[in-house]
């Protein structure tokens, strides 16, 4: 197992080294530079623009430019921001990352939670009314274009309900002293969805050895719950429980936006999945066994069809950056879609390839993720 | 009173292209304890027979008619619950395709064991002693219960998936093509020991092959199926004695044998019929090289020639007293 | 964190903060001033951090009236010793800093001293980049301190007003006390400049102007409190008809009178606050988003330099408790003619095709007086530059009379056409270029457009931005493609991205296209000093603005000695004559821009006064704004 | 007179195990097909009789080229086919050797009608003429029992019965005239009833075509019923050869009496003792050099660990056996 | 011997049309029992039929001068701009005087063009690539899978936003870039993976035993056994053509002179999205029409999908 970690990181590492090559000479080929937007300004002489294309690493032969590029990449340093000139691209992407994580991890954990088990009731009821209702409800949301979502649901919750804010993700009169930075209590957040679905993973284990089922599933249901109970009790004395809940307060909308489009890609993908694996000769055997209808269906079917639903979604969960640009721009969400935008934009090539570089680098451990959890999701698979 | 008493079976598939004649009028009887062989070629409703016993047929099977009777209780009628509580500790079934039977991602000792809890009320623990007494049975080592299905042979499935039908004790097995994807030393040896565990746990049985060769070693009865209907039944060395049904005797013609005199092997002609029209009359009568007018216009009765030698055929081949 | 701490000492003496919320739709970069006046030079930079230093002058809106900031009075006159120029400026005595520190020559001496620094063989003001380079003309030389309160500025030959009244005087000055240690470190390290924008100043940076910086989350909103130690606090501002102007300052005692002072009637008597306690101006990432919250009152107002777009203005007009107010642009969008290609070499050929533009048709018909048409390179909102008597080629004409004049201009140059273009059903609804003349004759389609050496016209390229980056233009565009079509001029508009044009425009080999649409923003209205820039043959290099390459050794006489001149009134007549010649020769051709419109709570936000070129953001750095809750 | 139409000499192929962990060697193989050395004669039907995994599949696909052997030659009509490349050379070996595979329902392409499928091979050796090749299509069907031809030409393969895509599948390989022909179970999925017509028309074409055929089967009865030579496969060796009859009746090695004792006879009343034989079959990956059949041989002596694999030794009679204890 | 005789009882091509004609018929069949397919499909021939309408009505009753969906404008309406549904301008007009129905039918052509074009790229680099990765494997197969990896590293949207300020994207070049880009990533592994089924199968080594070069054998067999999955994924394709282009449009990032996301744009830079109820004339006939036009092309590919993947037909 570690020895086939080592192997996939080291072909991580030449496709990694084969991306930033590629995203390095498409950020070259851009014509013109940052200092372009000066040319505006008559006021600033050419000298001044030729002094800032020096400090920004913009001179030099392009052979040079991307050594230094390269250099610098490995040794964790994505280079200065135009933009944010003289922050760093790494401290700009950790300010905006926790916020574009805990959206996404929450909306897509959700849309998980609602197409998973859609995906397993429309395939056990196939043909049936219900199947082709989910299926084209799921396909219409699915395929909806997606700032119509959103602006449908500003307009109703936002303007009509008045019940969540326009967007941003803090109410500024509640933050005016906070005691802690939102990015804490974003990595907060992270932190505690975390650690629920580790504890909940752990209790599920655990509880595994009790014999009988019914019991099983009583100890079960009763630690998460407190499981659950404890995390809001430990938010709700820890005194930044405000903040966070005014953070979760605004993320309702993205969140509800975020699901209701992708909860039909899991869904289908489930659906599909289980139409497979139910056409197998072990559902059969299941069902001779005696076993009852619900049982056959999700602990033998939708167990098994599980798996490429599971890859299917953490290969997504990588790319929050292109998902996220229409989302964020909607919902005023600062995180990393608009900075990749507006970096595109203004032509801040070192934040624009910093976004893509992310990116590459949490899709292909997303990749090497998606195998180690196959190997312990699916027995038939060893390293 | 008979274990299970099938008395006119008829199942038909409903398709686009009209009904699929599965199973046409089939009658049998198993006495408990008794092996007995169903014999016939593919897609002439031996599978389809076994499945409706267990009442597992797809959704587009339609149940048209006759009583599977099982220790008195009619099958096709009782309410899903009550078939659910006879399926396994009743009538269990060694599946066709033991490679695929088993579920590849949870442990084959688990798999049988959820079956034993799902039927009696044992802890775990005691169930999984169970599973240990039964991999003894079949001949497989105690070590393999907790691995996983890929982590088997071929041969070592199929003792697993012998070892499951075996779990709850039923009283019927339905082997259903045990042995074929099998190489012949390994299904020897199985099917040596499904016997041996039959006769030690008095079990009834019911095979059903293709291979008349493996149906003659294993069964004491035997009934030979042709495009849906059961076309002869009785004592297997009878059958193979004295052949009564032309298509038993082409059957039996048609295979080779490494035993005894080389001889010419006599081909079928034609095609088995397709079952969305099947012929009228006999089924078996544009193929049947005896077959009369008659044989075109009604279907034979299926009726006892010498005692518990039944045939359905007008003109059958021999017995006939 | 120990300002916001006195603030909330202060607040609960006085009761309740007054609180404005303003809608920004982007995030500060920097809070650092070297980078907010330098590369981060972003407007929302200057709305949310502008108001924490003052340079000595400033052009006072509405009426962009110069006069003295931390400076007293104005400055003397230039006098030549010992072949260097030199002037003296006084600074106000009795103000401090934010931190108590009193502000003095040391700081102004200080600041200009960190922009004359050579570093790596460049001035820091050039190495800084951004705005500092105006600040710090070549030709000023040194900057010395005379006593506490008087600065001396040393140039090397005479400066014009851009060098000096608009340039090195409108410097934003620095504290020295808190900047030294700073500056001197980052002398130390390899990149000067660079270590100077990397400083991130903490909350002890003191500032001098009415707002300080208390908090900044990025990426949601960014909260200025007022500067109890605000030097200007109470200072009463009158302007008057005559354009006289005096200032009175009780809290430093101090009086200014220029321009002739009070003659004529008031019209504006504005008195520094601020009187806001804070403003939190919350980002909004997109415009519908702050729209809502300024129908629901969640904001004030919000900022945005172009100002609202008529959707915007027609949701908000109805909505109770919101003002809109509509203020002339100062900025023009245009028509730029590759002067160095053919046909756009041929005067002729401009005039033609700036005949056939009818401004007013789509404006008024097709944008419904959402744009304004512009002919001048001055916009005539700016009435002391506007010079009201230039040619406009074609206007008041109808389509066809602008057919017919564009013909008869091309022809008389020489050019040509296979099948020449004809009006038919002049002055009726139907009037087109091809059809059939009333006596039956059968007018044929133009076609085949000759060059005056009879070649035939190769296809023109007009780079114009795509609908997706401005509608407005790339209708524009498309209009202009069609009218030159009908006349068979062979024009085709590509509507590409801003990106694209700009790197066609300036391509580094020179300039790379035959027609192009873009605009400008123009800059100080108190100092046109684009002329310059645009049309100067210095400026017809590689990187250089000139892009139609206008060459007139007439018009670069005229724009020199309009950058020297000493005074406005000076200036004056030369910027009309630079207007005249530019109408006349159409290097460009203006054509329109957008009022900018703004709204804001009348229940939540007291302007002193609402009309300012540019729009009431110009209301800056909003130290006279009230809050009405 | 007879003549040796196709010779095996030591014709060995080894198979790289797929290895997880990069390794610029491979040091595992499937020792396949491993010296095997065997001829057959015009006109002959040869058997290849083993378990499923003995090698007998990849014999015949070494014989067809479709598989290069990894050492040994292999000399079809004298020439040593595993020196063609291409060319000529490769289209005259092509047009001469033929293979039937065993699956009837993958091995036509379900897109291609009968036609099509049969025309292929006349297509690719250059029968241009449209009317040609329906004419000789026609002919082959008529030949394997199609009849007539017009109602199937224009069917597709899932419109037939397995007996009936079996024929066609023969018709492929035989309507460029082969002269060798590999048979890979022809019969194994077919029913019982449409099993003993494709076997009688496999020997009719020998009849009419005079055509040879290796002809690979795990069923021991049905090779007695075809071949008139067969030799028995055990993890890539051949452990007997010898006529049919004699090898059956009289086996020699005791894999091939273990694999003779457990067919199971369509006789109620015969009893079969079980086969002496222990153990599972495990894949020939790196396979120690003693005889394969050591782990699993109830006969096994000392001698037998001591040497290496022991060689294929004549008894007498044309019957090969390769054991130490057979001698 | 049998005599030979020519059993030529029909031309060839007759009787592959009328086979053709049958299996259309059989599969049609199938599609048509999927449900949501024909559902896909009905929608699809909708805005066939807007399509086409357009330049009958541009040609009899709409004047160009005022039903030109880019530069038209209602002169009889100045100043009431964007103007509500009317019995002239059944959808209303846009905030420059521009009719509605009449943008939304002229950019009909321009996202089917755009859509069909590029999901066509797509499918036939894939399916070759795919077919040529399967059957050769080694050098050839790494080489292309490796690219699949490192083109899906990118987010599309992404990507394309770097792209635009590379070269100018009209419609026919964003069609190329869309189409080469996804026929280069994730197109390729699903199909090659097909193709590998294929590969293994017994007829492609009777075919190579009857001496069918490789150029043969992909042609002829491999080719069309994954053309199926091909169409059915051209099908998702056109889907994330059109939809990408909505939303680069929508972001005012292509340089398009008319098409549904330019529409919204319009709307949006104008200032009259977010008043929804007030201005619904301008998004909502755009919006429904991406949203529509996508979720159509997407359910004929599902359906299309039960007819290529007997695994998820009805038993």
């Amino acid at each position: 197992m570690l020895r086939y970690i080592g192997w996939r990181l080291a072909q991580i590492s030449v496709t990694f080294f084969l991306f930033l090559t590629v995203v390095f000479l498409l950020f070259q080929a851009m014509p013109g530079d940052y200092t372009k937007q000066f040319i505006m300004n008559p006021r600033i002489p050419p000298e001044a623009r030729r002094a800032l294309q020096e400090r920004l690493g913009l001179t030099g032969s392009v052979w040079d430019q991307y050594l230094h590029y390269v250099r610098n990449v490995f040794t964790g340093n994505l280079g200065i921001s135009f933009q944010y000139y003289p922050r760093e691209v790494w401290d700009v992407i950790k300010e905006r990352l926790p916020r574009t994580a805990v959206l996404f991890l929450v909306a897509d954990l959700l849309a998980f939670g609602v197409g998973y088990p859609l995906g397993k009731y429309i395939a056990w009821k196939r043909g049936k009314l219900s199947d082709y209702a989910v299926t084209v409800t799921g396909v219409l949301f699915y395929t909806i274009f997606t700032p119509l979502l959103a602006l449908i649901l500003l307009f109703v919750f936002s303007n009509v309900l008045g019940w969540f804010r326009s967007g941003g993700f803090l109410t500024p009169s509640v933050w005016l002293r906070p005691p802690v930075d939102p990015q804490v209590v974003f990595l907060l957040l992270a932190a505690t969805i975390g650690g629920i679905l580790a504890l909940g993973g752990g209790i599920f284990f655990l509880t595994k050895r009790i014999g009988h089922p019914r019991p099983r599933n009583w100890a079960r249901r009763s630690l998460i719950l407190l499981l659950l109970a404890c995390a809001a009790l430990g938010w709700y004395r820890s005194g930044i429980g405000t903040y966070a809940w005014d953070i979760v307060w605004h993320m309702f909308l993205p969140v509800l936006a975020v699901t209701l489009i992708s909860f039909g890609g899991t869904m289908l993908l489930m659906r599909d999945s289980m139409l497979e694996v139910i056409r197998e000769d072990y559902i059969t055997t299941a069902k001779a066994k005696g076993l009852p209808d619900k049982v056959v269906r999700d602990k033998h079917a939708a167990r098994t069809a599980l798996l490429p639903t599971i890859t299917n979604f953490t290969i997504g969960l990588g790319f929050i950056v292109s998902g996220g640009i229409v989302t964020e721009t909607m919902f005023s969400w600062k995180g990393m879609g608009l900075t990749y935008l507006e970096a595109v934009l203004q032509q801040d090539f070192p934040l624009a390839m910093g976004c893509l570089i992310f990116t590459g680098i949490l899709v292909l451990l997303l990749h090497l993720v998606v195998d180690v959890l196959y190997a312990f999701l699916d027995p038939r698979i060893s390293y | 009173m008979p274990l299970l008493d099938v008395r006119n079976l008829t199942m038909h598939y409903v398709t686009k292209m009209g009904d699929v004649h599965a199973v046409d009028d089939v009658s049998f009887m198993i006495e408990a304890g008794e092996a007995i062989g169903l014999v016939g070629e593919s897609g002439c409703g031996k599978t389809s027979i076994a499945l409706t016993l267990l009442r597992l047929l797809p959704d587009n099977a339609r149940f048209l008619g006759g009583q599977v009777l099982f220790e008195g209780k009619d099958l096709t009628h009782i309410p899903e619950e009550e078939m659910r509580k006879i399926r396994w500790r009743g009538i269990s079934m060694i599946f066709q395709a033991a490679m695929n039977s088993l579920n590849p991602v949870y442990r084959v000792g688990d798999q049988i064991i959820e079956a034993i809890q799902n039927h009696l009320p044992i802890s775990y623990r005691e169930a999984k002693r169970r599973v240990s007494e039964l991999f003894e049975l079949v001949g497989l080592p105690p070590e393999v219960i907790d691995r996983y299905p890929h982590e088997y042979s071929g041969g070592m499935k199929q003792r697993a998936v012998i070892a499951m039908a075996l779990a709850c004790d039923p009283k019927l097995v339905i082997a259903d093509e045990p042995t074929t994807a099998l190489d012949v030393i390994v299904q020897d040896h199985i099917l040596r020991r499904i016997d041996e565990v039959r006769k030690k746990l008095n079990m009834a049985m019911m095979y059903i092959s293709h291979d008349i060769a493996v149906i003659a070693e294993v069964s004491q009865r035997l009934g030979v199926m042709y495009a849906g209907c059961l076309v002869e039944f009785g004592d297997t060395v009878t059958i193979f004695k004295r052949p009564a049904h032309p298509y038993t005797v082409a059957l039996m013609s048609a295979f080779p044998s490494i035993k005894g005199e080389k001889r010419k092997l006599q081909g079928l002609p034609g095609e088995p019929p397709d079952l969305l029209q099947p012929p009228l009359g006999c089924r078996f009568h544009p193929r049947c090289a005896y077959a009369t007018a008659i044989c075109a216009q009604r279907a034979p009765r299926y009726e006892e020639i010498e005692p518990g030698h039944l045939v359905a055929c007008w003109n059958p081949r021999s017995g006939r007293a | 964190m120990r300002k916001s701490l006195a603030f909330l000492v202060l607040c609960g003496f006085i009761g309740v903060a007054q609180v404005l919320n303003i809608g920004i739709f982007e995030d500060l970069t920097t809070k650092n001033i070297w980078a907010q006046i330098g590369p981060d030079a972003t407007v929302w930079n200057t709305y949310v951090l502008g108001g924490q230093y003052s340079p000595l002058y400033l052009s006072v809106p509405p009426t962009w009236t110069w006069l003295p900031g931390l400076a007293d009075g104005f400055p003397t006159p230039f006098v030549e010793e010992n072949g260097s120029w030199v002037a003296t400026v006084k600074v106000r005595k009795g103000i401090t800093w934010s931190d108590g520190t009193p502000f003095t020559a040391d700081d102004v001496v200080f600041t200009f001293n960190v922009l004359l620094t050579e570093v790596g063989g460049m001035r820091m003001a050039l190495a800084l980049g951004g705005n500092w380079p105006s600040y710090c003309p070549d030709s000023l030389a040194a900057v010395e301190k005379i006593d506490d309160y008087t600065v001396k500025f040393v140039y090397s030959a005479e400066p014009g007003l851009g060098e000096w009244t608009f340039g090195a005087l409108a410097c934003p000055i620095v504290q020295k006390a808190y900047w030294e240690p700073k500056f001197l470190a980052a002398l130390e390290t390899e990149d000067p400049a660079g270590s100077l924008l990397a400083v991130v100043p903490g909350d002890d940076e003191p500032i001098i102007g009415g707002y300080d910086l208390a908090r900044w989350e990025p990426g949601a909103f960014a909260q200025v409190n007022k500067n109890p130690a605000y030097f200007a606090t109470g200072e009463r501002l009158v302007l008057y008809e005559g354009g006289g102007a005096t200032i009175e300052n009780p809290r430093l005692g101090y009086q200014f009178t220029a321009y002739g002072g009070a003659t004529g009637s008031v019209l504006y008597d504005l008195v520094e606050g601020p009187y806001v306690d804070s403003i939190i101006y919350p980002i909004y990432l997109n415009q519908d988003a702050a729209v809502l919250a300024l129908q629901k009152g969640e904001i004030a107002m919000f900022l945005n330099p172009l100002g609202l777009s008529k959707g915007f203005e027609d949701r908000l007009k109805g909505t109770p408790g919101v003002q809109i107010i509509a203020n002339p642009p100062w900025g023009f969008r245009y028509l730029a003619f590759n002067m160095r290609r053919e046909p756009m070499n041929y005067k002729a050929f401009r005039v033609a095709v700036a005949t056939l533009i009818d401004r007013e048709f789509v404006a008024e018909s097709v944008f419904q007086g959402i744009i304004t048409p512009m002919y001048s390179a001055v916009p005539e909102f700016n009435p002391f530059w506007y010079n009201p008597d230039i040619v406009v080629y074609g206007k008041g004409l109808s389509h066809a009379e602008r057919v017919a004049e564009a013909v008869r201009i091309l022809k008389e140059a020489g050019f040509s056409w296979d099948a020449e273009p004809k009006v038919v059903n002049a002055g009726t609804r139907n009037e087109m270029v091809v059809g059939v003349l009333p006596d039956g004759t059968e007018v044929p389609a133009p076609k085949g457009f000759k060059l005056p050496d009879g070649r035939y016209c190769p296809e023109l390229e007009l780079l114009a931005p795509s609908a997706g980056y401005d509608p407005l233009r790339a209708t524009f565009a498309i209009y202009i493609e069609q009218w030159c079509r009908e006349l068979a001029i062979p024009v085709k508009a590509n509507l590409t991205g801003f990106n694209v044009i700009v790197n066609k425009v300036w391509a580094p080999e020179g300039f790379e296209f035959d027609m192009y649409i873009l605009g400008w923003s123009l800059g100080n209205p108190a100092f046109p000093d684009y002329l310059y820039y645009f049309w100067h043959s210095s400026q017809d290099v590689p990187d250089g603005f000139n892009t139609p390459g206008y060459r007139n050794p007439q018009y670069d006489a005229v724009a020199e000695a309009f950058l020297k001149a000493k005074s406005v009134a000076e200036a004056r007549p030369l910027v009309f004559k630079l207007q005249e010649m530019l109408a006349e020769d159409v290097p460009y051709v203006i054509l329109f821009d957008t009022p900018i419109k703004e709204a804001f709570r009348v229940d939540e936000i007291a302007f002193p006064y609402t009309e300012v070129l540019g729009g009431i953001q110009f209301v800056w750095p909003l130290t006279t704004v009230k809050a009405l809750k | 007179m007879m003549s040796t139409i196709l010779q095996l000499q030591n014709v060995t192929k080894l198979f790289p195990v797929k290895q997880r962990t990069f390794a610029l060697k491979v040091r595992q193989f499937v020792h396949a097909v491993d010296m095997v050395n065997f001829a057959v004669e015009t006109g002959e039907i040869f058997g290849l009789v083993g378990e499923s995994g003995c090698g007998k599949t990849t014999t015949g696909k070494l014989i067809v080229k479709l598989y290069e052997p990894t050492s040994g030659k292999i000399f079809l009509d004298g020439q040593d086919i595993t020196l063609i490349r291409s060319g000529a050379a490769l289209r005259r070996f092509r047009r001469a050797v033929q293979m039937i595979f065993q699956d009837p329902y993958e091995s036509l392409n379900p897109r291609f009608t009968i036609f099509d499928t049969i025309a292929e091979p006349l297509e690719i050796h250059g029968v241009r003429s449209l009317s040609e090749r329906e004419a000789q299509v026609a002919e082959i069907l008529s030949q394997v029992g199609l009849t007539p031809p017009e109602t199937f030409m224009f069917r597709y393969p899932h419109e037939l019965s397995g007996g009936q895509r079996q024929r066609v599948a023969i018709a492929r390989a035989m309507v460029i005239r082969p002269r060798f022909v590999v048979a890979d179970e022809p019969t194994s999925m077919l029913d019982v009833s449409v099993r003993a017509g494709v076997m009688e028309l496999l020997l009719e074409l020998r009849r009419d075509f005079g055509v040879s055929y290796l002809y690979i089967t795990h069923d021991l009865a049905v090779a007695r019923y075809m071949c008139e030579r067969l030799a028995v496969m055990y993890l890539g060796k051949i452990v007997e050869l010898g006529s049919t009859e004699v090898v059956i009746q009289t086996p020699l090695h005791p894999y091939t009496q273990a694999l003779l004792a457990a067919v199971p006879v369509p006789d109620p009343t015969y009893k079969r003792e079980p086969p002496q034989i222990k153990g599972d079959v495990i894949a020939p990956i790196n396979p120690p050099p003693q005889c394969r059949f050591l782990p699993r041989c109830p006969k096994a002596q000392e001698v037998c660990a001591r040497s290496p694999h022991p060689p294929l030794v004549d008894v007498g009679g044309g019957h090969f056996v390769s054991c130490y204890l057979v001698r | 011997m049998i005599p030979r005789r020519n059993v030529g009882i029909e031309p060839l091509w007759k009787i592959r049309a009328r086979l053709w004609a049958r299996s259309l018929r059989k599969n049609w069949g199938l599609f048509w029992e999927s449900r949501i397919g024909p559902l896909g499909l009905a929608i699809i021939l909708f805005f066939v039929l807007l399509m086409v309408a357009h330049p009958i009505l541009m040609a009899t009753v709409w004047d160009p001068r005022v039903y030109d969906p880019v530069v038209g404008f209602d002169r009889a309406m100045v100043g009431r701009h964007p103007a509500p549904p009317s019995w002239a301008h059944p959808l209303g007009t846009d905030p420059i005087g521009r009719d509605i129905l009449s943008q939304l039918m002229w950019s009909t052509r321009s996202e089917f063009a755009l859509g069909v074009t590029s999901a066509l790229i797509t499918v036939v680099i894939g399916t070759f690539i795919g077919a040529v990765c399967a059957y050769f494997g080694g050098v050839v197969d790494t080489f292309f899978m490796r690219l699949a990896d490192l083109v899906m590293l990118f987010p599309f949207i992404a990507l394309l936003m770097v792209l635009r300020s590379i070269v100018t994207l009209d419609l026919w070049r964003l069609a190329l870039v869309m189409g080469v880009l996804s026929g280069f990533g994730g197109i390729t592994i699903i199909l090659k993976a097909q193709a590998l089924t294929v590969k293994v199968k017994p007829y492609i080594e009777a075919a190579k035993v009857a001496g069918g070069s490789a150029f043969h054998i992909i042609r002829r067999h491999i080719v069309p056994n994954i053309m199926p999955l091909s169409f059915l994924y051209m099908m998702f394709n056109v889907t994330g053509a059109v939809f990408t282009e909505a939303v680069l449009s929508y972001f005012g990032l292509l340089d398009i002179r008319m098409s549904w996301g330019i529409m919204i744009h319009t709307a949006e830079s104008a200032g009259y999205l977010g008043a929804f109820g007030q201005y619904w004339w301008l998004w909502a006939p755009p919006g429904a029409a991406i949203t529509l036009l996508c979720f159509a092309f997407y359910l004929v590919g599902r359906g299309l999908d039960t007819v290529v993947n007997p695994r998820l037909r009805k038993r």
